[in-house]
């Protein structure tokens, strides 16, 4: 008997019990039980007459450098970066949307040089645009980025790197940076807690 | 016995269209079972709401099945009274018996066809700027790598669709891609069949994985060849 | 007591409608279909059904008169196009598959046009190998879902014998070390008539699919036509290059199983109780 | 469902071997360490547990439940007091004083459920701590300042309701009662307060927002205000009304069904009407809250609103509409039944209206429940050429479902308005032109909502939900806001021609009560699991990755039965709570006669008052 089978008739005789209860007790409350269980029971065979589907997690990916041969490939590293561990995607994002909270960046790779997006994520107070776009004196942007390379959110050097080369593939420009300025790992730049502290350090090398 | 007259030709009027009228509506298809179940329940449902709503239209509807039942003064329709009581536990009986039966019909596949997208894909715009020319070097690409089985008129219907299950998707429905955006479709190029989560059932879709063979500024152009093609619009935020 | 009865009944009836709604239509619902639909050659079927038969199975006469005795099962095939070197064009369109089995050994026969008999025709039959899915273009990996391998009983005119392996992905072709298929084809009237035959069980469930009485089993077909290019004297399908179909189903058929009358029993027994109990308390319910 | 092996039998087994447990919690820690260990020599020296898991049962499984049945008894909880309230000011205002017992006989439960959900909240706390020590880890290191702060709105919260259950008799006139109200009010802010901080919690866990360095304070303030804050807080507002309302109501049908007395059936009747008034009165509002959270959701994240909506847990909503349709037959039918039966030969009168709004509720219905993919058999597919049906396809997408939700609530309204004016008939001059005023109006919203709805298929999806389904709230809301008062001023000066006569309902009226409450139950529990599941295989989503081995999200036919289970369990403790809170004075509610008071003038049946209860008669059977 399948699994769905086996359910079904335990419904089935939660519904039969509360049509005995109902059928045999005079008594107020029993009897509401014993409908419930009838509701129930029917509502669980609903439930069980529709596909069964469960949700796998998938597989979780490592950032491997030695699968990096051509920029492409990190790019494509660069964007899982960009919607899972760099968080970017929280608050950016690609293209025109109602969500964004915070600049869109499409087309961004191809406005700012690398190293301007580089020291943009590792130090978002550097550089302070003011906000002209509305009537008044101009505003400060309240800058909320948080330094990526730092913690909580802790990025090495090697996946901004790649999150560059992301974001200016998706701005259709040719993607600057070569596998080869990865920095080879002495230590796993892929493990995430490492990494974080080796923050301060990605930066040191990226001057 | 009017009442229950009524609502077994009510089911039964409602089941004819829904089974031989509704299917031969020009465009149409026959209903599946569990739909014409839904819509019999509520129809039933309805019915007896408004034979309960009141004492007395309850003791109208009701009143005759209990005499019926309890076979008080019912004259003639004794004999239909013990072929009644006769047939309801056979037919319990018998299905019962064919739902233990080993059923003759393979599982039901119910396939998601527009599964989430994995997280680095739901928020992608398209980099191609869109002019005339990116756009017919869009339908060109779509002719030589998708019109095989999405068809050359966009409809899912090309040469080599026929032994596909689930077929290849019609972008001329406006049910597929005009309800999606551009980045959910440059993720299903990409990855292709192989690609989808279980419950898009992976391994029965034919969609080759296109990363393999085109670069994604092809895909991109693609999908804009493809909406023009289709008459159809992404589903955007602006 | 009238009030009392009034009360339990209507709340009763409901319930029961409902749960009998639902045992009704929920097995209608499966079971009405393929009885409407016997499956002719012309409609584009499912499911293979495979009766148990008594008595010796045409393992290698694809000729047999008692093939006509098992329902036939039509799917229509597509030209590979999920790998890179794809054709766009197979000789291929429809498969007519029917299978037969013993208890013990199962054999299955495949019916397609082809206009032409060469000695590199080709047939083949897949399956899934255990509770994993595998992806129907050879067992490709899949990006969210763990797969599994398929196993794949291949038969080629030239080699005139069943060929038992196992893929994972193209270009992961291996044979078997334990062959135990057999297979045989005949030519006639344009059209090939081939039938492989496998124990049921072959004792190797990691690498051959173990075909139950128990349910349904994944099954996909393909073919292979062997004729040459006039122009450039190469084969027009080869590898890759083949009439596919999707993963339909296959099932060998159960021996009579009585257990269905057991629960019937019952449940006839329950609805005469209900039955009855409800109309003593409608009885009473009209005394008092 | 292969994944889920066994799991009856592992539920089964570990009923009958408590024992067991406690070895069984010895043997998980051994095998939890085990990974710990291959863990730990990858990262550091002793890495901390991450997940601990107790056998049999599951901790998810345990999880699921305790939270469940925390968060319907928070939901209760919040409910009541709100109920409790209303109920108070409209008899201080009216001076209906059956409506101030009303309010206390609630506010009575108020006690043992509050603490039964703190304590179901601390069961929670504790099993999360034990169960989930990177999470809750994680959760702290961000929300420590609210965690503060709940503490003492709990503090707070408590006193309040000690003095206002406690000062009810002493503070029932003059200014000692408008303090009493004022309490009545601080209970409920503190209580909407104590909601919308664990909301937080919950809601940063679905929809996160990067957390730059600054204080913890900055920290937990920038968290709280995450994307889908708020369309939970309003959404759960509304929902713990409707639940409020709706187990008030089947409180006071099973009451009603055991009653002895007249009086306790007019009692019971009254308030069965009132409970099934103000679940109406939620349910109205609650699909625009839900499509506001739904639209937060597809914007925050477009693959937790395709998994929603498209993805694995599309069938789900097949579940969701059938439990709503039944909600809102039920609702309709207990109005109807309230009409012919509480006002003596209106019966025949009424028919047709109810005929009528009868077939309009199962049409939209049959559009509401059908879904865009259907379940279908192999063969019934191939015929549709998909799962889509080629017709009927077009029933399952969002402008369809919108513009039958509209058009239900519509008629669930005309249900209550038709409720409100039956008995009465009208003697102002302009009521002729006012009636014909309102029907066109219904009329019209009616036609306009279709309209939107078909012209929804031929704009582009941005222009649809942003203005044609906005539009639509719009036009409903407005209805409602225009016959509303038009309604109240007829019937100011209408005329009463048949009094309504409390206690005559048929016992289903009692059991479609009880359905009722069951179904919103039901729906809170299926959309539990659907918010819990739409984050898939991550506790914080995008961000703290669920590495445990409950990662996956499990099929509806299994989660239906832990839904299945928490709303029983529910129900079994809210019956147990009334039954501890009404124990004392069984025998004092039955003696004692109902109040008589003045009716206020402009409200009569929206507060379902009729001066027949001054009255009562012996009911008929």
């Amino acid at each position: 008997m399948s699994e769905v089978a086996r359910l079904q008739l335990i419904c089935l005789s939660v519904v039969g019990s509360g049509i005995l209860i109902l059928l045999f007790i005079k008594s107020v409350f029993p009897r509401v039980i014993g409908f419930v269980a009838i509701v129930l029971g029917l509502f669980m065979l609903t439930a069980l007459a529709v596909p069964q589907m469960a949700s796998l997690p998938p597989v979780e990916e490592k950032f491997d450098i030695a699968t990096v041969k051509t920029p492409t490939d990190l790019a494509a590293i660069g964007q899982k970066i960009f919607f899972s561990k760099g968080q970017c995607a929280l608050c950016h994002t690609i293209g025109p949307s109602e969500s964004a909270r915070c600049p869109d960046l499409k087309g961004i790779g191809a406005k700012l040089s690398r190293e301007f997006l580089y020291e943009s994520m590792t130090q978002p107070q550097a550089y302070i645009y003011k906000d002209y776009r509305h009537e008044g004196l101009p505003k400060m942007y309240p800058a909320e980025m948080p330094a990526i390379n730092k913690n909580p959110i802790g990025l090495s050097r090697n996946e901004i790197l790649s999150v560059i080369a992301f974001l200016q593939q998706m701005s259709g420009e040719p993607i600057s940076i070569n596998p080869s300025e990865l920095d080879v790992p002495g230590q796993a730049p892929a493990a995430p807690v490492k990494a974080a502290q080796s923050g301060p350090m990605a930066v040191a090398q990226a001057h | 016995m009017g009442p229950i007259i009524k609502l077994i030709l009510l089911n039964v009027v409602t089941y004819l269209i829904l089974k031989f009228v509704l299917p031969n509506v020009p465009g149409s298809a026959p209903l599946p079972a569990s739909l014409i179940f839904l819509y019999l329940l509520l129809t039933t449902s309805g019915f007896l709401i408004l034979a309960t709503v009141s004492a007395e239209s309850k003791e109208e509807f009701w009143g005759p099945i209990q005499r019926f039942l309890v076979g008080d003064g019912i004259g003639g329709l004794q004999a239909l009274r013990w072929v009644v009581l006769i047939l309801f536990p056979l037919l319990v009986g018998w299905q019962t018996y064919n739902s233990t039966a080993v059923s003759d019909a393979p599982p039901g596949e119910n396939r998601t066809i527009h599964p989430a997208p994995p997280g680095e894909y739901a928020g992608l715009s398209n980099p191609v700027p869109k002019t005339p020319e990116t756009i017919q070097q869009g339908k060109g690409f779509y002719a030589a790598f998708c019109s095989p089985c999405h068809g050359g008129n966009f409809d899912g219907k090309g040469s080599a669709a026929r032994g596909f299950n689930p077929p290849p998707a019609n972008f001329a429905d406006p049910t597929t891609i005009a309800m999606l955006q551009e980045s959910y479709l440059f993720w299903r190029i990409k990855k292709g069949g192989v690609g989808l989560p279980i419950e898009g059932m992976p391994w029965k879709s034919a969609m080759p994985r296109w990363e393999l063979e085109l670069p994604d500024e092809w895909i991109w152009k693609i999908i804009m060849g493809e909406y023009d093609g289709a008459h159809q619009s992404p589903r955007t935020w602006e | 007591m009238i009030r009392g009865l009034s009360r339990i009944v209507p709340n009763v009836v409901g319930g029961v409608c409902l749960a009998i709604g639902f045992l009704i239509v929920q097995p209608a619902a499966a079971e009405e279909k393929p009885k409407a639909e016997a499956p002719a050659e012309t409609q584009a079927s499912s499911a293979v059904s495979a009766p148990l038969v008594k008595g010796a199975l045409p393992a290698d006469d694809p000729t047999a008169a008692i093939w006509s005795s098992a329902p036939p099962a039509t799917f229509p095939m597509s030209p590979q196009v999920h790998w890179p070197t794809r054709n766009l064009e197979a000789t291929v369109k429809d498969m007519i598959v029917r299978g037969l089995h013993d208890g013990t050994n199962v054999a299955i026969l495949l019916e397609y046009a082809d206009p032409t008999e060469d000695p590199d025709d080709a047939a083949a039959v897949q399956f899934m190998v255990g509770d994993k899915k595998a992806h129907f273009a050879h067992g490709q990996p899949m990006a969210q879902v763990e797969g599994g391998p398929v196993n794949i009983w291949y038969w080629k005119n030239k080699d005139g014998k069943g060929v038992d392996m196992n893929a994972k992905g193209f270009g992961t072709l291996k044979i078997q070390d334990h062959q135990d298929v057999k297979a045989k084809g005949a030519y006639a009237n344009g059209r090939w008539k081939v039938v492989f035959s496998r124990p049921l069980d072959t004792g190797h469930p990691e690498e051959d699919t173990l075909i139950t009485t128990a349910g349904f089993i994944n099954i996909g077909f393909a073919a292979w036509d062997g004729k040459k290019d006039p122009s450039s004297g190469e084969l027009k399908e080869k590898g890759s290059q083949k009439a596919v179909s999707s993963w339909w189903y296959f099932r060998a058929e159960a021996p009579p199983n009585y257990t269905g009358y057991y629960y019937a029993a019952i449940a006839v027994g329950l609805a005469l109780g209900f039955q009855f109990v409800l109309i003593r308390k409608l009885k009473k319910g009209q005394s008092a | 469902m292969g994944y889920q092996g066994g799991w009856i039998q592992r539920l089964l087994r570990s009923g009958s071997g408590h024992g067991g447990t406690l070895l069984g919690f010895a043997i998980a820690a051994g095998l939890l360490s085990l990974p710990a260990l291959v863990f730990g020599a990858d990262v550091a020296p002793a890495a901390p547990t991450e997940y601990r898991d107790i056998p049999y049962v599951g901790s998810r499984n345990v999880i699921w439940v305790v939270a469940q049945l925390h968060l319907l008894l928070a939901g209760f909880v919040l409910g009541v007091p709100m109920f409790a309230w209303v109920c108070e000011v409209v008899a201080w205002r009216g001076g209906e004083k059956r409506y101030d017992k009303l309010a206390k006989e609630f506010t009575k439960l108020l006690t043992s459920a509050y603490s039964t959900t703190a304590l179901f909240g601390g069961i929670l706390l504790f099993l999360l701590i034990a169960f989930y020590p990177k999470l809750m880890n994680y959760l702290t290191d961000i929300f420590f300042p609210s965690f503060i702060v709940y503490c003492i709105l709990f503090l707070v919260e408590t006193a309040t309701l000690y003095l206002y259950w406690y000062g009810w008799d002493a503070m029932q006139y003059g200014g000692k009662k408008t303090f009493h109200i004022f309490l009545g009010l601080m209970l409920n802010v503190f209580a909407f307060f104590i909601m919308i901080i664990p909301n937080s919690w919950a809601t940063f866990q679905s929809s996160p927002v990067v957390i730059a360095e600054g204080t913890d304070m900055a920290r937990a303030w920038a968290a709280t205000w995450n994307p889908t804050w708020w369309p939970v807080n309003i959404h759960r507002i509304i929902a713990n009304v409707v639940l409020g309302g709706y187990i008030c109501g089947a409180y006071a049908g099973i009451r009603y069904l055991s009653a002895k007395t007249p009086e306790e059936r007019d009692h019971y009747d009254w308030m069965g009407y009132v409970g099934n008034f103000i679940g109406v009165f939620g349910l109205l509002a609650l699909p625009f809250a839900g499509y506001w959270l739904m639209r937060e959701i597809y914007q925050y994240n477009q693959q937790m609103g395709i998994t929603l909506m498209g993805g694995f847990l599309s069938w789900l909503f097949i579940l969701q509409a059938m439990l709503i349709g039944v909600l809102f037959l039920g609702s309709n039918y207990y109005f109807w039944l309230g009409i012919t039966y509480r006002i003596p030969g209106s019966a025949l009168k009424y028919r047709k209206p109810m005929l009528a709004m009868l077939v309009v509720l199962l049409l939209c219905l049959a559009v509401w429940m059908t879904p865009h993919s259907l379940v279908a058999s192999l063969e019934e597919a191939a015929k549709m050429g998909g799962s889509h049906h080629p017709l009927l396809g077009v029933l399952g997408v969002m402008s369809a479902k919108m513009t039958v939700s509209n058009l239900m609530i519509l008629v669930t309204f005309m249900s209550f308005i038709m409720y409100w004016r039956a008995g009465k008939q009208d003697t102002a001059g302009w009521a002729k032109i006012a009636k014909a005023i309102m029907g066109a109006i219904l009329v019209l919203a009616g036609v306009a909502v279709i309209i939107l709805g078909v012209w929804g298929y031929f704009v582009p999806a941005i222009i649809r939900i942003n203005y044609f389904s906005t539009s639509q709230v719009l036009i409903v809301i407005g209805v409602m806001l225009t016959i509303t008062p038009l309604t109240a001023l007829l019937m100011k000066s209408a005329k009463t021609t048949t009094e309504m006569a409390w206690g005559k309902m048929p016992p289903r009226a009692g059991y479609s009560l009880v359905l009722n409450a069951i179904m919103v139950i039901l729906l809170m529990t299926l959309m539990g699991y659907a918010r819990s599941s739409s984050r898939v295989h991550w506790h914080v989503y995008g961000v703290v990755r669920d590495t445990s081995q409950y990662a996956f999200s499990p099929a509806l036919g299994y989660a239906s039965g832990i839904m299945a289970l928490c709303t029983f369990f529910f129900c079994m403790i809210v019956a147990f709570i009334f039954w501890v809170a009404t124990m004392g004075d069984k025998a004092k509610a039955v003696s004692a006669s109902p109040s008589k008071g003045e009716l206020p003038h402009g409200m009569p049946a929206m507060a379902g008052a009729s001066s027949a209860l001054d009255a009562p008669k012996a009911p008929k059977f």
